[in-house]
């Protein structure tokens, strides 16, 4: 960290607190190439001080959040704009059939349209499309694991 | 006993079954929309999955999700709550060729109570009184003009696919019977796709009566007493008690025999309710619910008996826990459905709860799933939270009620809390002199009330 | 009935008197400290006097201060709960003198049993064991030792004016009595100003059992039963439940027999509670609060009656409601003191509370008087609320208690929440294998355990 | 952020919590290409919207609030620094007995120690004497009012 004077714009953080007020938002992020800005207001008591009544949180696959806790947000692959959620809840597989090879890697070149998983619900495979046609830059789901409804499946840049 | 139980619905009956199943150990797997995602039967429950969008259709009501849920937690039974796919007895097949256990009767019985005509004829079959009217559906006005000569005026005709009062008219003389037959059937079709029509004995100002059931599916059913809902707004319960105050002791025992001896007959298995019109000591069936209902809590105040636990042990095959001869009931209770909805006008009111208090203290139960800082999404129904009341007598239930109203702090949105004060200290229902069409009234005097002062 | 009562009490038994009195329609005066201005019973009572300074001695035991608030206002009754003036005769016979009435025994009987050795006598009188012991003070060690021979080692050198634990010493063999009488005689004259010492059998592992009794000051009295005390700290109760795990039927009756009977005898008025140890089937008396206790609820769970709204009917003169023959026990109820307190250290927590989330649904009951925002004085005790579960069996009372627990959210403070989550998992609770030296050793394992850890 | 030593600057988040507390925002975050910082707060409700749970507040003399609500400040006596509060719950008596001279008028000039009103609590009369010595520019309670702990009876400038 620098020991250089970290001059902040106050007059900034004034202005972004009216606009928060005027437009009754709880939060305004902004980032330019050499700033980065955020101010929020919580109107209520955080509601994840609830969190404590959960006893015995037994974390699985299928509980993955989706977006859900903001203190998350960096890094957080639901919130890329490259994602491809789950349109169901099922079970992803990445080939046709076990020991086939997988639909995609990371690193393949996909169209719009093209297979690139498949959600098994109700014994009914359901193919998923490339929403795009991009690089493959993430795979976010292991051969044959349970997905809810939105989870990110993989990332198309 | 299962081993883990899937609560395919959301709010505050969500909550509700969490709470029977960690009571009993055991686990518990919530679904949610996303709007749903801070819940809280999903912070409580063991594991949660999203299983759609906010629209209850793409995943309250999507059953290929909630069975894909299922197979992926590993979850052996579904409890369905009250709405949503509770009733579906295609939800239920479903579940049955997976391997799953519905909470709740059979897809059979589900199908046959769900169809009117089908399900007064079985009331019929099984001793339970009707309302005189035509055996089955009528083929036009003229048959419908026939039934009502018989039974005599006034008569309504209603849809045999209606509910919640649409493809509903009533007919005060010969003269308005075409007229009234032509337009609930043109509702009827429009809003159910289905027009068959029955035509039934009017009842000028009955009470809403109904009588909670509990059966194994072996032939033992015992009932728990009735439950008094004649208080309603549009066909929507508001406030709901127990025993009812129209009722004598006599009377309770024998629709409550007669409703036993039915459910014993069919081989009903669960909880479910008879719903009745009384008017001058007389019963008249109306519908049979094969499900748990919102205001199941008033019969567990004076009964002690868990409902839900019960639904739970019997549906994995255990014998009910009761037998008629223990159910004992004590004291009065009442509850109160309180709404996320303006008070007079009855808008929908969803958004932020800014601070919330429950009431506390002796003889009150609050059943609801919010909390300060919940969001009360604007995609489903506005119930918010359900406050039950006991007491050793009726006096002694509406002098709590009022305090545990004076108490209710819910900010940051309207409810219909307001409406329950008035209520509370009303003569009327101080009396216990109501019948189904008193809210309506007090409400239509209220308003023009207003406009006057 | 009165037509307005002063509440001389604070925190939550101030908001269950409050709560009583709202459903009996009687009108409140709420009195109360600079610190408690915020209350939530002040800001629920009809009117509300400040009394004094934070301290209690200038506030809530402020004798003229609480005439004065009775007179301004026009209050006809003074409840004073527990604590504070509820076992001062004095201050009965001040209201007395300015014609309020004092809802509680009269002066003569609290006085009788505020006086251990007096108390003692008058149950020996009345028919009530007593654990077996000096008849009345004993003048030295020498005289101390003579009893202690008769009745058995080891033996208990005890202060008439004691209570919480001082003024207390166990003398195993003759060896130990002068030095045991010494420093329990020096100890209670520092304590009380008092030195007039007693001598009685000490019990290895008693159990703490208490019966709750209800008088009508004429002769007629009922008992409700006994309560489980036993988990203490500090001779603090912590846990209370009822019926006791220890007791059967037939220990039951005939306890509460004797109990019912010696109030009768005594014309004792108002709710009073006998306390005894238990040993191998024996009950020995310890004394009798004259009083309203913390942990009526559990016995209000189990009989359905309203112990407050008793109490303000017998002191307005009307019979008691309730015949011995009408009191029965339905299933099984659990209370926990919850208090701003380090869980492991029992360090006062005062503070604002920053969020706060009461359980709810069927078989709970929350007794607080806190509050989301509200600030827990340093000033008084640290109880926060009161937990009481009720069940229908001991089992499904603990299963409830232990679903609760997982709901119920206290933040900004630290509470004794995580000290009930350890407790509704052990398996001498869920056996009912407790005595009134349990908890403190299992405190002290578990302090012990962390160590090594 | 730069891996030489980890320097905080403390008057940096001092003045971003300044800031936080003058715009009644719950938090702030900037970045910028050496540093991000992030502050925040998080306030509870305030207690105050609880008083729509009173359904019929019966306002008399003895319930006037001393000091309690803080957005009342302004010409609440009970703040006035000459202000004279009652030591005890009581009666307020301006005069000795019924018809004589009251102790104190407003426009007189009292001495320290100089009773100024008496307080009646149970039977017995409690004389209260004037703190400082000065001019009585405000006598706050009439003749046999009830009075709580505290609440204020005159002010002495």
């Amino acid at each position: 960290m620098g020991d250089k004077k970290h001059a902040i714009d106050k007059e900034l953080v004034r202005e972004l607190a009216e606009l928060l007020k005027e437009t009754e938002l709880s939060e305004i992020e902004i980032e330019n190439e050499d700033l980065r800005i955020r101010v929020a207001r919580h109107l209520s008591a955080p509601a994840r001080s609830l969190s404590v009544a959960v006893p015995e949180e037994a974390p699985r696959a299928g509980k993955a959040p989706a977006g859900r806790d903001e203190s998350d947000d960096y890094g957080d692959p639901a919130r890329h704009p490259g994602c491809v959620p789950s349109p169901m809840v099922g079970t992803a597989y990445r080939a046709s059939s076990p020991g086939a090879r997988p639909f995609v890697e990371v690193g393949d070149t996909v169209r719009e349209g093209q297979t690139v998983l498949i959600v098994e619900a109700m014994k009914h495979m359901n193919e998923v499309a490339a929403p795009r046609s991009g690089k493959v830059t993430s795979v976010l789901v292991e051969d044959g694991q349970p997905v809810e409804y939105g989870e990110p499946l993989l990332i198309i840049e | 006993m299962f081993s883990k139980v899937l609560i395919a619905n959301r709010g505050e009956i969500a909550l509700r079954i969490l709470r029977a199943c960690k009571e009993l150990g055991v686990q518990t797997v919530a679904v949610h929309s996303t709007a749903d995602a801070d819940a809280m039967h999903v912070r409580l429950a063991d594991e949660s999955v999203c299983i759609g969008p906010p629209s209850a259709t793409a995943s309250y009501l999507n059953i290929p999700s909630i069975v894909s849920a299922c197979e992926i937690t590993g979850a052996d039974a579904v409890h369905p709550g009250y709405g949503f796919l509770s009733e579906n007895a295609r939800f239920a097949d479903i579940l049955a060729a997976h391997g799953i256990t519905f909470i709740g009767p059979t897809a059979e019985h589900i199908r046959l109570m769900g169809d009117k005509v089908q399900a007064k004829e079985t009331a019929v079959s099984l001793g339970i009184p009707v309302v005189p009217g035509s055996k089955g559906a009528v083929a036009d006005s003229a048959e419908a003009a026939r039934i009502a000569a018989e039974i005599g005026y006034p008569v309504l005709i209603k849809a045999a696919a209606g509910g919640g009062g649409r493809g509903m008219k009533v007919a005060n003389s010969a003269e308005d019977v075409e007229r009234a037959f032509d337009t609930a059937r043109s509702e009827a079709r429009a809003a159910f796709g289905d027009d068959a029509m029955y035509v039934e004995k009017y009842l000028a100002n009955p009470r809403h009566i109904e009588v909670q059931v509990m059966g194994d599916g072996e032939g033992r059913a015992v009932h728990l007493g009735e439950r008094d809902c004649s208080l309603q707004r549009r066909h929507q319960k508001v406030w709901e008690e127990a025993p009812s105050p129209a009722l004598n002791a006599a009377e309770r025992q024998r629709i409550g025999k007669t409703v036993a001896d039915a459910m014993s007959k069919l081989g009903y298995r669960g909880a479910g309710t008879v719903e009745f019109l009384y008017e001058d000591g007389e019963f008249y069936f109306i519908e049979m619910n094969t499900r748990l209902q919102v205001e199941h809590p008033v019969t567990e105040a004076i009964t002690g008996i868990d409902l839900v636990a019960e639904q739970l042990r019997v549906a994995a095959g255990s014998p009910l826990s009761i037998r008629q001869e223990d159910v004992t009931f004590t004291g009065h209770a009442i509850e109160c459905r309180i709404n996320a909805e303006n008070p007079e006008t009855f808008a929908p009111s969803p958004g932020r709860i800014t601070y919330y208090h429950p009431p506390g203290g002796l003889g009150l139960r609050v059943d609801s799933a919010v909390y300060q800082g919940y969001r009360v999404p604007p995609h489903y129904d506005s119930l918010i939270g359900k406050l039950i009341v006991h007491g050793r007598t009726r006096v002694e239930c509406m002098m709590r009620l009022r305090r545990a109203l004076d108490e209710f702090v819910v900010d940051g949105i309207e409810t219909t809390l307001p409406l329950f004060r008035d209520l509370v200290s009303n003569p009327d229902i101080a009396n216990g002199m109501y019948d189904i069409r008193w809210l309506e009234d007090f409400l239509a005097a209220s308003r023009s009330s207003e406009k006057i002062a």
